[in-house]
């Protein structure tokens, strides 16, 4: 009884890693695109989301099978139903790579108002926590989960800088407005991405604890 | 079979018989006259209340177990659990039997086919010889001592004999003497009863039937009868009990029922 | 496997279970050729009617009515005795007794099974006649005992087959064990200890030797229970011997007469038992 | 409550009352023909052959024994196909198998004397064979059968189903099925059937008179006449010549009867448990 | 309140020591079940709290269980205990008899013996199995003709017609279809409001459905004992949830 | 078996009804805090988000009993799934609703660059898109969802609508660069509401039809 | 490729229709279960498949199954068809026999003989059931001495012994404890590598955890018959829907 559903498990687990390996390399390229002015690479991105879609509809198949044949309970229905949930917050995190490089086109031609400096720091730091957070969800590791949901603070500080920064260049010159608006965008997707990350940690968390953070 | 107590002369008697059929009890019954025999006509007049046994055995034990019972037995089988009565004074003993003087007694009858084998016919000229005689009057009755010796043939070879239970011991006793003079011959003793032991003969069973009773006279069409023995027939009582000797017809009135207690054969 | 070894040993299988029935059938054709010419000359009426029976006499009677009578005396008296005493052993053996003491009461219950009925016969006129005199009682306290290891043996393995639960199911409910016992595992072996009871009979009816013994064997009609009496099994023992034409005939037909009395017994039985499945 | 405590005080009187009684009879049996009959055990009882002064058992015994094989060879097979038809290959509910159980069950009632007259006519005259054993042990036989026919008919019907099922579903054909697990299954139940027929040919006395007749001898052939224990017995007590001897001889055939209990209850065990 | 409280309970068939320091407090109105591997104990525990166990040779036990502050090893007869007790085995054990006289036969042992006090409690039972309206028309009828599922709600009739206080139950719906089980198990639901319920589960589900606490049981040991909800989605002890997840064996 | 389930569905349903009208509620007055300016209505929307989350722990626990004792199949599976989905989204409106009245908070002193015309329009129509992708779920009305997944594009038309209006205001005056951003950082919360909805919708068409609208 | 191909079956018990039209594909290689309520005719369906009906008086059949192609009605000796597809029943039914006996029996049915050879299927059959090291060193121990869990996967070794290239299942797991039913519903996964398996169950969970193909009877017909993920997530019939989530009776 237990050998199938633990090769249940193996796959799960390895189709949320993929899953993950996909949104951090799609947070990766749309930040490249980003960085490079790279519209091919956006346009990657944002076909790749589809791809993102059908992972988290096949790992809600696998999810709603095994809670249909295995009636788990305890920690095993934890970790199912928290698989169920982590992968809207990872198809969330894909689109918002997507959406990322939607702003990337339509500002693909324009001379950046200022030099990105803390934007792919925002990238990096959502990279790891994504990263990070599905990996204590595979390894059922609550520190690492923990760990991913304090992280939140440091992209959170980054948010503020950038719109701060922002606030400041649209202030000497109203021209940079409409650009402005589009990185302040993009900064605040960066941090709902982080935002997604925390909310997997949490759910890992639980899976792991029976008990919410709070 | 202790019985404690006096004697109750009130006491009903308890009969006890042989069944119909039975060689002991047909002897009995004609020399009690408790058998009416005419023309077309038999009846055996004892009480519908005797109890009846099929077994000598049993006769003895139910006289030597009950105070007031009162039956009758082939004198070859009696044994000392039982008080023996007198008939008109007469004690039943061998010699009172030979002479005459105790008057109820039957033959042992041996019956054949006209035609038997050799080997039968030897056997049979053994038992009536003086050793066979000799072998019988050690505890029934010898027919007479006067007869010749026997000599042996050497026969070989199988005999049957079949038929009544009261003549089985006897010709038991008679085998085994000829089978020591005669090695080679194998005699099968057969005890189911007179009549049975004779319809074996007829239809080719057996050789020699044993019979405890006069034949019939459809058997003895059949069958050549030879007496080879006499037993005396005893009447007797349990130990307890007062009474040491009856008259004919007190027996006789005690098996048609006319007398019913004890009592009564006192007054 | 091999189809003409399958076709041959059904073959076998179905010889087995003519010859059987042809024996079983040659004992009835028997019973019946011999039984029943006999009981037409003597009148079926005179024959199962007639309260005399004198077959040697001349003229003969040949009427059976007072070892039917008597049968009937002593079977029910050994049922009395012996169908209380059985069932209620069997129920002390299959539901109360320890198993420590089964161990010992088994083999014996089958020991007194196995006695021939002559040693049966032997303890009657050594140790029951002298108490109560060849009579009815002697006859019917005999067979008793004769049928008690038939009755135990049966309504035992009856009872042993009724589940467990049912005996649990009554003490869950709060009745002691003996009141489980009687009115909830007794009444469900009813079938089984009516089987009981039945062969019983069939054992008392049967019996031949020991009855002889004690029974006083008075071919009249029983006048008193401490009387003596004569039943139809050991009117054909007494005087088979010596029983020629008409005469064996009767004793023949007292045979039938017994085939018939145990069928109707058997054909009630399974009767009360379809009628108790319905 | 008070009523329950009475009943059950009642009952339990009664049912441990009859126990001891059933128990009492017994002991008072077995004690009554050992009291009566151990004082006269003597070695000549055993001696090799009888005759009027040692009145030996021993042709008894070994007549009993050689009945005992001799009827059960003949009416176990028979008995036992016949209850194969019966049970497995006969319709279910057909007339033939209720009108031969009625029968047989009717014939388990019928005296053992008539069987032996039976036996007595076809037997030892018609089929010639005189008084013999070989005459004995086919009425017994036929005696015997119903009771082998029936216990057997029985130990077959509570072979559970499932077990044919099992066979059938690995291929077995009928016959393999019957003789390899069928059968097996069903010989405890056929055992104790075969120890009631024992019990029935070493206690019987009426049928063999008529039909294996009395003669002491250790039979020589199967047309020897013998005499069985229970008729050695019968004979012995018949003139009250050997009385003694004749109680001797039931202590023997109580031992005998308890050495096939026993030896039969090992084997019903050891089938029971393989 | 607790209806059954067992102290330091150890049980021990010949040698063997089937329950092991048992410390149990079962409350009064709510549906408790005993889950565990085969063997572990269970229906030995449930079967010390109405002393069926005193029918098994060579069992032996220490400690004490009071009902309801009763000492039941002590100040109790057995029948009486057994009145307050009742109990549904895992087979429908039904007497051979009509559906009447199953139900009466409890009240008859009791001493009711007025036929218009018998109808009544055979009817009032009937309904509280929900079962009335099924077999109104047959009461006499042999209760064995009924269906399975029946056969066990009849059981549970039977048991509620000396009125107890507590029902034990084990495994009653193991022998069942789903669809029996189901109706089952609605009624032990229903039956809550008036009596307390003990019941051996075999079937998990069955006893996150409709248990309100659950003990979980491991070679004659209570491993744990806490609310259902509880106990299946945050289990204290590894043993537990190893069970309940099938890591086992 | 049935009527306990039964039972558990109908106290599910309840509790998510009652949750969406708390969101409901809280848009509502968050939207009525940022019109008038009420920074004490908006402070009742941020602590009232505690109960939202309370609410959604509540439901997400119904749920896992749900699955753990009734081991349903089919619709029921999908139905009890979808909710524990659907609670996410909720609660991220929930949360948004927060944010917004966050904001309001910040800007509650500021005389506003702009009239507010379509934020409001918005906020009815996100309210609307909660309302019945919820009722959808409840009533298993596969219509209505659909109706919410279209209606979403009225939403993100108006936010763009908002997105144009803001960039021509910074144009014209750089100072309202601030204030522009936060408005249109409310805007955004307001779209992404809609987007919730329409994920709760699609959910919802899930568990009836059960295959995903794309 | 099919293993059994039922067309048009009708099956009749005397008057009564049990199986009513039924047409199915059974796929080779794959795991089949029958679900449906009690007495709608799965059983019958499996008996008929290696023609266990025939013991049925009064059974009648209407229609033609094909294994691989051949009618077992018509071209095939019923012995051979039971030895090419093996049948495991509900209720351990080992012979009263010695471990090694049991397994033997099949294979000496169908002729083999040599000691070697049949020691070397038992080893074989007992090790593909997962059941060799439990019991290598008792395979002369009367069977029935197992506990019930290695009964049934005595059983199923049993069956294995004939090779078959069909293995029917009615319930193999309803009278087991979850512990040893785990270890069947583990050992028929890995039997479906070299074997087809058409197993009845009432539970239906196990059916979704095993089986890849699903038919739901009711009432002698198939009203749905697909893979088993689509037939538990998406019923296609209201009458299926309704069974599978309990809403029945
Ligand atoms: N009458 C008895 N005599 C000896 N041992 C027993 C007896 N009854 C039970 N046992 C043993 O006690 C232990 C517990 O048995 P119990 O029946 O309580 O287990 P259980 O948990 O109910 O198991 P199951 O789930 O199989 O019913 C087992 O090891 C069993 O073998
Ligand atoms: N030998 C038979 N004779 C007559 N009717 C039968 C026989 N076997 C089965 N039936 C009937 O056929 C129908 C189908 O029986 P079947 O055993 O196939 O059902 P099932 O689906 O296996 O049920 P369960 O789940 O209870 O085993 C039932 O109504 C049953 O009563
Ligand atoms: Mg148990
Ligand atoms: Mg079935
Ligand atoms: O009296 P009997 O006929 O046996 O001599």
């Amino acid at each position: 009884m237990r050998s199938k559903f633990d090769e249940q498990l193996v796959v799960l687990n390895n189709s949320l890693i993929e899953m993950g390996a996909m949104i951090e390399s799609a947070i990766t390229k749309a930040t490249k695109a980003l960085e490079e002015q790279d519209i091919d690479l956006a346009n990657e991105v944002i076909r790749g989301d589809l791809l993102v879609d059908e992972k988290e509809k096949d790992i809600e198949n696998q999810c709603m099978r095994i809670l249909m044949s295995q009636q788990p309970v305890a920690r095993d229905l934890r970790q199912i139903s928290t698989a169920l949930k982590i992968i809207t917050d990872m198809e969330r995190i894909g689109d918002q790579a997507a959406d990322i490089s939607e702003i990337c086109t339509y500002i693909a031609d324009q001379i950046y108002i200022k030099k990105l400096e803390h934007i792919p720091e925002m990238a990096m730091a959502t990279i790891k926590m994504v990263t990070q957070s599905i990996d204590a969800f595979v390894r059922r590791d609550l520190d690492l989960a923990l760990e991913v949901i304090a992280y939140d603070d440091v992209v959170d500080d980054l948010f503020i800088q950038i719109k701060k920064d922002l606030i400041e260049l649209v202030h000497q010159d109203a021209d940079k407005g409409e650009q402005a608006f589009d990185l302040m965008q993009i900064a605040k997707y960066y941090e709902r991405i982080g935002d997604h990350a925390t909310n997997i940690a949490e759910w890992v968390a639980y899976s792991i604890t029976g008990e919410h953070v709070n | 079979a202790k019985n404690q107590g006096a004697f109750d002369l009130e006491k009903e008697i308890i009969v006890v018989s042989r069944e119909e059929g039975s060689g002991t009890r047909g002897a009995f019954v004609e020399l009690f006259a408790i058998l009416i025999k005419g023309d077309g006509i038999r009846k055996d007049l004892t009480t519908k209340e005797a109890i009846i046994s099929k077994q000598t055995d049993v006769v003895m034990q139910i006289i030597s177990s009950n105070k007031y019972a009162l039956g009758y037995i082939s004198l070859g089988s009696l044994n000392d659990g039982v008080k023996v009565l007198a008939i008109e004074g007469i004690e039943p003993r061998t010699e009172n039997v030979m002479n005459g003087s105790y008057p109820i007694s039957r033959p042992f009858i041996i019956a054949t086919k006209s035609d038997t084998s050799k080997l039968t016919k030897d056997f049979i000229s053994f038992i009536m010889s003086k050793q066979g005689q000799g072998v019988i009057a050690k505890s029934y009755i010898a027919i007479s001592d006067d007869f010749q010796n026997y000599s042996t043939v050497k026969a070989s070879g199988r005999i049957v004999v079949a038929g009544s239970t009261s003549v089985a011991p006897i010709m038991e006793k008679l085998k085994e003497a000829y089978m020591q003079i005669n090695p080679g011959v194998v005699i099968e003793i057969q005890q189911s009863d007179s009549s049975s032991g004779m319809q074996g003969v007829i239809d080719g069973n057996s050789d020699i039937a044993m019979v405890s009773r006069e034949l019939a006279k459809s058997e003895r069409e059949k069958l050549t009868p030879i007496k080879i023995a006499l037993d005396g027939i005893v009447l007797i009582a349990n130990k307890h009990n007062p009474v040491v000797g009856l008259t004919r017809e007190q027996v006789g009135d005690i098996y048609t029922g006319k007398i019913l207690t004890w009592g009564q054969i006192n007054e | 496997m091999n189809k003409s070894k399958e076709k041959f040993m059904a073959a076998v299988f179905f010889a087995s279970a003519l010859i059987s029935i042809l024996a079983v059938g040659l004992i009835c054709v028997f019973l019946f050729v011999n039984g029943i010419p006999a009981l037409f000359k003597i009148g079926t009426l005179e024959f199962l009617g007639g309260s005399q029976w004198s077959p040697m006499d001349q003229p003969a009677y040949y009427g059976i009515l007072p070892m039917i009578v008597g049968s009937l005396y002593v079977t029910a008296g050994a049922i009395i005795l012996g169908v209380p005493i059985g069932v209620l052993s069997s129920i002390f053996m299959a539901w109360i007794c320890p198993p420590r003491l089964y161990k010992w009461i088994k083999p014996a219950v089958d020991l007194l099974a196995g006695i021939p009925s002559v040693v049966y016969g032997f303890f009657g006129i050594a140790i029951i006649v002298p108490l109560t005199g060849n009579s009815i009682v002697s006859a019917s306290i005999l067979l008793g005992i004769m049928i008690l290891p038939t009755v135990i043996s049966i309504a035992e393995s009856a009872l042993r087959a009724t589940p467990r639960q049912y005996y649990e199911g009554a003490l869950a409910l709060g009745a002691g064990p003996y009141r489980s016992l009687f009115y909830v595992v007794l009444p469900a072996a009813k079938n089984g200890i009516l089987a009981a009871v039945v062969l019983g009979i069939g054992r008392a009816i049967g019996e031949t030797m020991a009855v002889i013994m004690v029974a006083g064997n008075q071919a009249r009609m029983p006048v008193s229970l401490f009387k003596g009496v004569r039943t139809l099994t050991a009117n054909i023992v007494i005087e088979m011997g010596y029983a020629a034409d008409l005469h064996r005939g009767a004793l023949i037909a007292t045979g039938v007469v017994l085939f018939v009395f145990i069928l109707i017994i058997n054909i009630s039985f399974s009767a009360l038992v379809r009628k108790d499945r319905g | 409550m008070k009523n329950q405590k009475n009943f059950e005080r009642i009952m339990g009187i009664l049912t441990w009352g009859a126990a001891a009684l059933t128990l009492g009879v017994l002991a008072f049996i077995i004690g009554f023909i050992l009291f009566k009959g151990v004082p006269h055990l003597k070695p000549s009882l055993i001696a090799f052959s009888y005759n009027s002064e040692n009145v030996s058992l021993m042709p008894g015994l070994i007549s009993t024994i050689l009945m005992t094989l001799l009827s059960l060879a003949i009416s176990v097979p028979v008995g036992v196909f016949a209850a194969i038809y019966l049970t497995e290959y006969a319709k279910r509910g057909s007339k033939l198998v209720s009108l031969v159980r009625l029968t047989t069950e009717t014939l388990s009632g019928i005296p053992s004397i008539i069987y032996g007259l039976f036996g007595l006519l076809f037997f030892v005259t018609y089929l010639g064979w005189g008084f013999s054993l070989l005459a004995g042990a086919f009425t017994l036989s036929i005696m015997i059968l119903p009771l082998i026919m029936r216990s057997c008919e029985e130990a077959i019907h509570s072979v559970p189903d499932v077990l044919r099922e099992g066979a059938f579903g690995l291929g077995a054909g009928k016959l393999r099925t019957i003789l390899k697990i069928v059968l097996p299954s069903a010989l405890p139940g056929i055992f104790a059937g075969i120890i009631l027929a024992i019990g029935r040919i070493v206690g019987e006395t009426a049928a063999l008179i008529y039909t294996a007749g009395t003669v002491a001898q250790i039979p020589k052939s199967p047309l020897s006449s013998v005499r069985t224990l229970s008729v050695h017995m019968y004979a012995l007590s018949g003139e009250g010549l050997h009385t003694n001897e004749s109680y001797a001889t039931a202590v023997v055939l109580l031992l005998v009867v308890v050495a096939i209990n026993t030896l039969s209850a090992k084997i019903v065990k050891s089938i029971g448990v393989k | 309140m607790d209806c059954f409280t067992i102290d330091d309970l150890n049980l021990y068939y010949g040698g063997f020591h089937a329950l092991k320091n048992i410390n149990l407090e079962i409350e009064a109105g709510k549906i408790t079940s005993f889950i565990g591997p085969s063997g572990c104990g269970k229906s030995s525990l449930l079967k010390t709290l109405n002393r069926m166990n005193d029918l098994v040779e060579d069992c032996r036990l220490t400690g004490s269980i009071e009902l309801f502050g009763e000492d039941i090893y002590k100040d109790m007869d057995v029948n009486t205990l057994r009145k307050r007790v009742g109990m549904v085995f895992q087979k429908s054990n039904l007497f051979p008899m009509s559906i009447y006289d199953n139900i009466a036969f409890g009240p008859r042992t009791h001493g009711v013996k007025a036929k218009y006090a018998l109808d009544e409690i055979v009817e009032n039972s009937l309904r509280s199995a929900a079962l009335w309206d099924e077999v109104k028309d047959r009461l006499k009828k042999p209760a064995l003709a009924l269906s399975g599922g029946q056969q066990q709600r009849l059981c549970i009739a039977r048991a509620l017609a000396i009125s107890p206080e507590v029902l034990l139950m084990d495994e009653p719906t193991s022998a069942l279809d789903p669809i029996s089980t189901g109706k089952i198990e609605e009624l032990v639901l229903t039956l809550k409001k008036d009596y307390s319920i003990i019941m051996v589960t075999h079937n998990m589900q069955q006893a996150t459905r409709i248990s309100d606490k659950t003990a979980f049981f491991l070679f004659g040991e209570v491993i744990e004992y806490n609310n259902t909800d509880r106990l299946f989605s945050l289990p204290q002890d590894k043993r537990t949830e190893d069970y309940i997840t099938g890591r086992f064996g």
